[in-house]
């Protein structure tokens, strides 16, 4: 049983603090993302999971272990790097057999396991050369199968596939998917690019400034954002924001736009209350270029300032009080910048957060 | 206060002529001499003269170089070696001046017979070679005598002690064999110890030299061929290897030269220590000796067959490459007068004048220096038996030859014979080589 | 019509030659051909007799020059290695250090900054048997009648010199050491941390393999001016006693100075010029070979 | 929770162990260069002292000296220290020009026959000061030079090039191509993109190119005793032995002249020792 668990954890440089209290359980077999923007203090957290940074408080444990004061080999884990971290002076098949090599395993075991490894990540033909002579995506390939070749209980990822190129991380994407699969390992991996986590994850922890704002799945971060952070921080394009304040039942967004709050918030707001209201791309459609016209909807007429074709769709960009929106139009007619549609807002997808804290309302 | 003392003493004693008779003021007017100078304490207080020559000749003197002995002898022989020998004078030493084959003029045809004269018989021998006088000699001579620690012979437990077990009075010693004796009695290493000797280079041959000469043996015949593994010779050795081997020297002693035997009888942990006269005041001085007060001073001792000195002294020669012979001989002249010498003597170094010994053994029995008295008689009865190393350009070299081997015969790597033999053969060679038969 | 120029190349690296030649490759020739003629300093016209192989053929068969030349290699393979894994430890001491580490790096270059003939007198005196500091503190601390010969002794004499020369010059390694531990990756260690090395498995399989170049190029650097001990040597031992300690360097000076047989002591020379050569080719292509394995070449 | 407290009592162990192991290397770098400074505050005869007085007294007696006139055991300390400053300085400088020169002609140019130059370029290193210096005075004492600031700068010059260029060349390598192709196409000549965009960024291996020649010119004794003669060119290490006569040394003279002698070089070392670090890392084995 390798499950993880973090107990308000704390981590110390010095006088600053980079995390917070973290408390997590990861379950056996389980694959977690944790994600956030660059400073959120998920690398750290990773790195004490494995052991390469102290504990400045708090406790982990991997199975019933207390690991805290445990060397990284005594924590039975593996972890792939950013920067793939591979020996530069040992072959690929050195590389794969290395951590065997150093548990004294026999020669023979060590070569069927490399062989093994480099089976299921197509190395076969690599694996007399030297790093330096490997392209990037089979460098990520090599680091991935020296992660795999000791049968760990818990892997870690350290943002594996930010040094590849848009194709190459699609696919290696996949392929993690599919290894997840095959290991039947707990996973932990570090990302700052949510699409990563929504794609692979089972469960997303989302970070900011070294406390954790969200824990879910990716449909439960998507669909029901705690706050305005995780709801911009999370889909693409990211969620629109517009500032506004409640009169009656209405939301007064500018001067002469306003929009009927949805029948199930309407007992979460008071009146002249500040709030945020949301509403994703997919929920502001032209007319006849939506999903449905079914539910609660609001009608707005819009100038299109751009459009950006996608092919099955396309983005259009327009402005609401000074502020930028995107809204999406399925099965796209040609648009001119300057137009004006008509677009239906879907009332009961959207979400309204607290102006102050920004803390969600209707999630 | 001591010091000017005697100097006065002296300058009455001694009549004052006018000052170089054989200069007339303004002779070398805009004449620049230059000079390659040995440098250190002890032999620069008589540059400060420089300054009176120059006055009184117009002359200027340039000292392009200042160096210590070893030195200074690398630079002149690599001058020789790039031709660049066109300064005037050199200081120069006994045992170094045969090296310099063609380098400086035969002084004889410059300086008269009676200012030759008038200087140690020795000493001008010594600084002739194959009848050419290659140097006037300053008053830097060096025969070493015995200074020991007297109150070694007031300890009447010690007498008697010493008494009951080498069966004789003990006493300063006046025989190698006595000194081997009570070096070995007196030593209690590592905290106090007999002798020592110098261990290394050229002062070990020449103390060991010294000893086959003094046991009736000799270093080369008449031939220039080695004989110093004859009998004398490897008893004289046994000498070396005796005091080694029963811990009456340091160990360390074969690595030493003269500072470090120079401090280490300063450091008043030393009986006996055969050593230079210029270390007299020191040795006395409170101020940088511990054996102060307690220093007792004797002629060497000697051998079975005589009492001996290995010696040597300092002197200038000129070149004869320098332009104008006649200003720098006059300068020589003038750094070896007899006022020079009794300037440069009252420092305690020795003279090679034989006027200036009369009145320097004079004056310190005149005067209340009991210490100078003592060790100025005993350096004066030394230098009677001194002698000169060979003349021959190739002493130097026999020396390096020979020193490692008697040093391993000293360690016990070798046999005193074996050793003895191995160094006679080697140095057999380069005389063959030279062509000395 | 187009002027033949030299190439640029050429031009920028001119200075550097005729520098070189004038003041390294003239005087080689010089005494190279010197060692052809029984040249003696005192007798310059020695010079221009050739007597061919004679001074060669003398060093040969001399059983004094063979033993300073197989000690001379002895001294400095010892030295050489013991500076090496000096200063690999001394330079891992202060990686590890995490305060101060400035002031202690300067501290470290500290030897650097003494010339060779000053440590030279230094341990003279440290390693006087009478008054020396280090028998005055095996004295002290009760061992009152030990008076160790450092200087005479074979064994401790040969001591005495390595200790003053890795004294001064284990703080090139140290330092250049230090450099390349400064320059390793830290992922390839964490790798290896997480991949279950201990300490001593994660410097023996990753750090080494990383500092040999700097291993490597300390080697060469500290190969080309080895000869610099003499000054050390000549100080502390001039050769001896009975030549327990005697080097190619001594012997040479001595030979050529000394005894003014310049010719025979440049014969020596060049043997001895051959000798630095051989390690610092053999450095300069482990060199090579140790980037070539980090691919680092380019 | 065992397993967790060995672990942290091993990790306090290690920590002292590092501690003691760390004082006691830099007692034994220290206390040799330390002991010369406390002499030459000390009477000779404590010096000399047997049995060893350890409390030690203090007098300037040995500056006091150095400083003094001729026959008071005067040194003229300040025309060493101008004659090492300027031969040190200028050798310095002009080997590092040369030196960049070529190492940038190494990194940048290819030609025939590169690595035979280089490795030929190394190797005048190799050649010992004791067999060099006899026939290098003698040529110098046919063109006139010995006993002058500028012979001892030729022979300087040559010694640190080979080192220079190679550091220099190591540095040269690691700065992309681009930069200088950029400046150029900003404008620059070659020249001035050398001079103002890859000159810069190589200044740590300059830097420690630099202190390492001037270190080796500062302490060099074997070529400077036979290249110099008088006051006019001899150089503090060559002074060093004004303090050793036939029969004596001047110890306690000889560490003040030491002292004076290691503290330019402390203090140079200290400022650019950073430099020095970054410039042997990537100068070195990046080639």
């Amino acid at each position: 049983m390798a499950n993880v668990t973090l107990d308000t954890v704390d981590k110390f440089y010095g006088k600053h603090q980079a995390v917070h209290g973290i408390s997590l359980d990861i379950a056996d077999q389980e694959f977690v993302v944790l994600v956030g923007p660059s400073g959120c203090g998920k690398s750290t957290t990773l790195r004490m999971i494995a052991g390469l940074e102290d504990i400045s408080g708090g406790t982990i444990s991997i199975g019933d272990r207390v690991v805290n004061d445990l060397p990284p080999r005594e924590r039975n884990i593996s972890m792939v790097f950013q920067n793939y971290a591979l020996y530069p002076h040992m072959t690929v098949g050195e590389n794969l057999g290395f951590s065997l090599k150093i548990a004294k395993m026999p020669d023979a075991e060590i070569a069927s396991a490399v062989n093994e490894a480099a089976q299921i990540l197509g190395l076969d033909e690599l694996i007399d050369r030297k790093p330096a002579e490997l392209s990037g995506g089979q460098r990520q390939r090599v680091a991935m199968g020296r992660a795999i070749v000791r049968h760990p209980e818990v892997f870690l990822f350290d943002e594996p596939l930010s040094n590849l190129d848009a194709k190459l991380r699609t696919q290696m994407r996949v392929e993690i998917k599919k290894l997840h699969k095959k290991v039947a390992s707990t996973i932990i991996y570090v990302t700052h690019d949510q699409v990563e986590a929504m794609t692979l994850a089972d469960r997303i922890v989302l970070m900011r400034d070294g406390h954790i704002v969200q824990v879910g799945t990716p449909l439960e971060l998507f669909n029901k954002p705690v706050d305005v952070f995780v709801a911009t921080f999370i889909g693409s394009p990211p969620m629109n924001i517009l500032d506004g304040v409640v009169r009656g039942d209405q939301i007064q967004l500018t001067d002469d736009l306003a929009i009927k709050i949805p029948s199930d918030a309407r007992g979460l707001v008071q009146d002249g209350q500040a709030i945020k209201f949301g509403f994703r791309a997919d929920n502001l459609t032209p007319k006849g270029h939506g999903v449905s016209d079914e539910g609660e909807i609001a009608t707005i007429d819009l100038e299109v300032s751009l459009a950006e074709p996608l092919g099955t769709e396309t983005l259009l960009f327009a402005e609401i009080g000074g502020v930028e929106v995107q809204a999406k139009m399925l099965n796209p007619r040609s648009v001119k910048p300057g137009e004006t549609l008509s677009f239906q807002l879907m009332l009961d997808k959207c979400h309204i957060f607290d102006a102050d804290t920004g803390a969600a309302i209707r999630g | 206060m001591k010091k000017s003392r005697i100097i006065s003493t002296l300058l009455s004693t001694v009549a004052v002529v006018a000052m170089f008779e054989s200069v007339q003021a303004g002779e070398f007017d805009g004449v620049t001499i230059e000079a390659k100078l040995i440098g250190g304490d002890q032999y620069e207080g008589l540059y400060a003269r420089i300054s009176e020559w120059e006055t009184a000749t117009g002359a200027t003197v340039d000292i392009i170089s200042k160096k210590s002995h070893f030195e200074i002898d690398r630079e002149i022989k690599s001058d020789m070696a790039a031709g660049t020998t066109s300064w005037c004078i050199g200081s120069n030493h006994s045992s170094f001046a045969p090296q310099y084959e063609g380098l400086y003029v035969d002084l004889n045809d410059y300086v008269s017979g009676d200012t030759v004269a008038e200087f140690v018989g020795g000493n001008i021998n010594a600084s002739t070679v194959g009848g050419e006088l290659l140097m006037l000699p300053r008053a830097q001579f060096d025969v070493s005598v015995l200074y020991y620690l007297k109150s070694n012979y007031t300890d009447e437990a010690k007498a008697a002690e010493f008494k009951a077990e080498y069966g004789y009075d003990l006493a300063v010693p006046d025989t190698w064999a006595q000194f081997k004796d009570q070096a070995i009695f007196f030593a209690d290493p590592p905290n106090f110890y007999g002798s020592q000797y110098a261990g290394k280079d050229e002062a070990i041959v020449g103390r060991f030299y010294e000893m086959v000469v003094a046991e009736g043996g000799n270093y080369l015949d008449d031939n220039k061929s080695p004989i110093f593994n004859s009998d004398a010779g490897q008893r004289a050795l046994q000498w070396f290897v005796d005091l080694y081997e029963a811990k009456a020297v340091p160990a360390g002693t074969l690595s030493y030269v003269w500072d470090d035997l120079g401090a280490g009888f300063a450091s008043g942990t030393v009986a006996l220590n055969l050593d230079w006269p210029g270390w007299a005041g020191y040795f006395n001085d409170p101020e940088s000796s511990k054996a102060a007060g307690n220093v007792g001073v004797a002629v060497q001792p000697m051998g079975s067959a005589t009492r001996t000195g290995w010696s040597g002294h300092h002197g200038f020669s000129v070149t004869n490459d320098c332009d104008n012979k006649e200003a720098a001989v006059s300068l020589v002249e003038f750094l070896t007068s007899e006022e020079s010498q009794l300037a440069e003597s009252a420092g305690g170094s020795l003279p090679t004048r034989s006027a200036v010994w009369d009145a320097n053994v004079a004056a310190a029995a005149a005067g209340d220096d009991a210490f100078r008295a003592e060790s100025l008689a005993a350096f004066a009865e030394g230098a009677k038996f001194a002698f000169a190393v060979p003349p021959i350009p190739e002493w130097g070299e026999t020396t390096n030859i020979v020193f490692p081997e008697l040093q391993a015969a000293i360690l016990g790597d070798k046999t005193v014979k074996e050793a003895l033999d191995d160094a006679a053969e080697a140095v057999d060679e380069l005389m063959r080589e030279s062509g000395y038969y | 019509m187009t002027r033949r120029r030299l190439p640029e190349w050429f031009l920028l690296l001119l200075p550097a030659i005729i520098v070189i030649a004038a003041v390294v490759l003239i005087p080689l020739i010089f005494s190279f051909y010197s060692s052809f003629t029984p040249y003696k300093l005192t007798r310059p016209s020695t010079l221009w007799k050739w007597v061919g192989t004679y001074n060669y053929e003398k060093i040969l068969s001399d059983v004094k020059f063979w033993a300073a030349f197989g000690r001379t290699i002895l001294f400095l393979t010892i030295a050489l290695n013991l500076e090496l894994m000096l200063g690999l430890g001394i330079a891992l001491l202060v990686n590890k250090v995490t305060w101060g580490q400035r002031g202690i790096r300067t501290m470290l270059m500290f030897p650097m900054m003494f010339s060779p003939i000053l440590v030279g007198f230094q341990f003279k005196f440290i390693f006087n048997d009478n008054i020396g500091l280090v028998n005055n503190i095996i004295q002290s601390v009760g061992f009152a009648d030990v008076a160790l010969p450092w200087l005479v002794d074979g064994k401790l004499a040969m001591f005495s010199i390595l200790f003053a020369e890795i004294w001064m010059s284990t703080s090139v390694f140290a330092i250049l050491i230090l450099a390349g531990l400064f320059a390793i990756p830290r992922d390839p260690l964490e790798a290896a941390k997480v991949d279950g090395c201990t300490p001593w498995q994660s410097f023996r399989h990753i750090t080494l393999p990383f500092l040999m170049p700097f291993i490597f190029i300390a080697m060469t650097i500290r190969s080309l001016d080895v000869a610099r001990a003499y000054d050390i040597v000549q100080i502390m031992t001039g050769g001896g006693p009975a030549r327990r300690t005697e080097l190619l360097w001594t012997l040479m000076s001595r030979t050529g100075y000394v005894d003014a047989r310049m010719g025979l002591a440049n014969a020596m020379g060049y043997v001895s010029i051959l000798l630095s050569i051989l390690f610092t080719i053999y450095f300069f292509h482990k060199l090579s070979a140790a980037r070539a394995e980090l691919g680092m070449t380019g | 929770m065992d397993l967790t407290l060995s672990h942290r009592n091993r990790k306090r162990g290690l920590k002292a162990l590092h501690f003691t192991a760390l004082f006691l290397v830099m007692s034994v770098i220290c206390i040799p260069g330390l002991w010369i400074v406390l002499n030459s505050f000390r009477p000779t005869i404590e010096i000399m002292a047997k049995p060893p007085i350890w409390s030690p007294s203090f007098t300037l007696d040995h500056y006091r000296a150095m400083f003094g006139g001729a026959g008071e055991g005067g040194v003229p300390v300040f025309k060493y220290f101008r004659n090492s400053m300027i031969i040190s300085i200028t050798s310095t400088a002009i080997a590092m020009l040369i030196g960049m020169s070529g190492g940038y002609a190494f990194a940048r140019y290819r030609f025939k026959g590169k690595n035979g130059y280089f490795v030929g370029l190394m190797l005048f290193r190799a050649v010992p000061g004791v067999a060099l210096s006899l026939p290098l005075f003698i040529v110098f004492a046919r063109v006139g030079i010995i006993d002058t600031h500028f012979g001892l700068i030729l022979a300087y010059v040559a010694m640190n090039v080979p080192f220079t260029v190679w550091l220099t060349d190591g540095f040269f390598r690691q700065i992309p191509k681009e930069l200088h192709e950029a400046a150029e196409i900003d404008g620059c000549t070659r020249w001035q993109a050398f001079w103002r965009v890859e000159f810069p960024v190589a200044r740590s291996g300059v830097a420690s190119a630099a202190i390492f020649a001037f270190l080796t010119s500062w302490n060099e004794f074997a070529l400077a005793s036979q290249l110099t003669r008088s006051v006019n060119s001899k150089t503090m290490p060559v002074g060093l032995l004004d303090f050793t006569a036939e029969f004596t040394i001047n110890w306690g003279g000889m560490c003040a002249l030491a002292v004076l002698m290691i503290i330019p070089a402390l203090v140079l070392t200290f400022l650019v020792q950073k430099h020095l670090i970054a410039g042997l890392t990537f100068g070195g084995v990046k080639g």
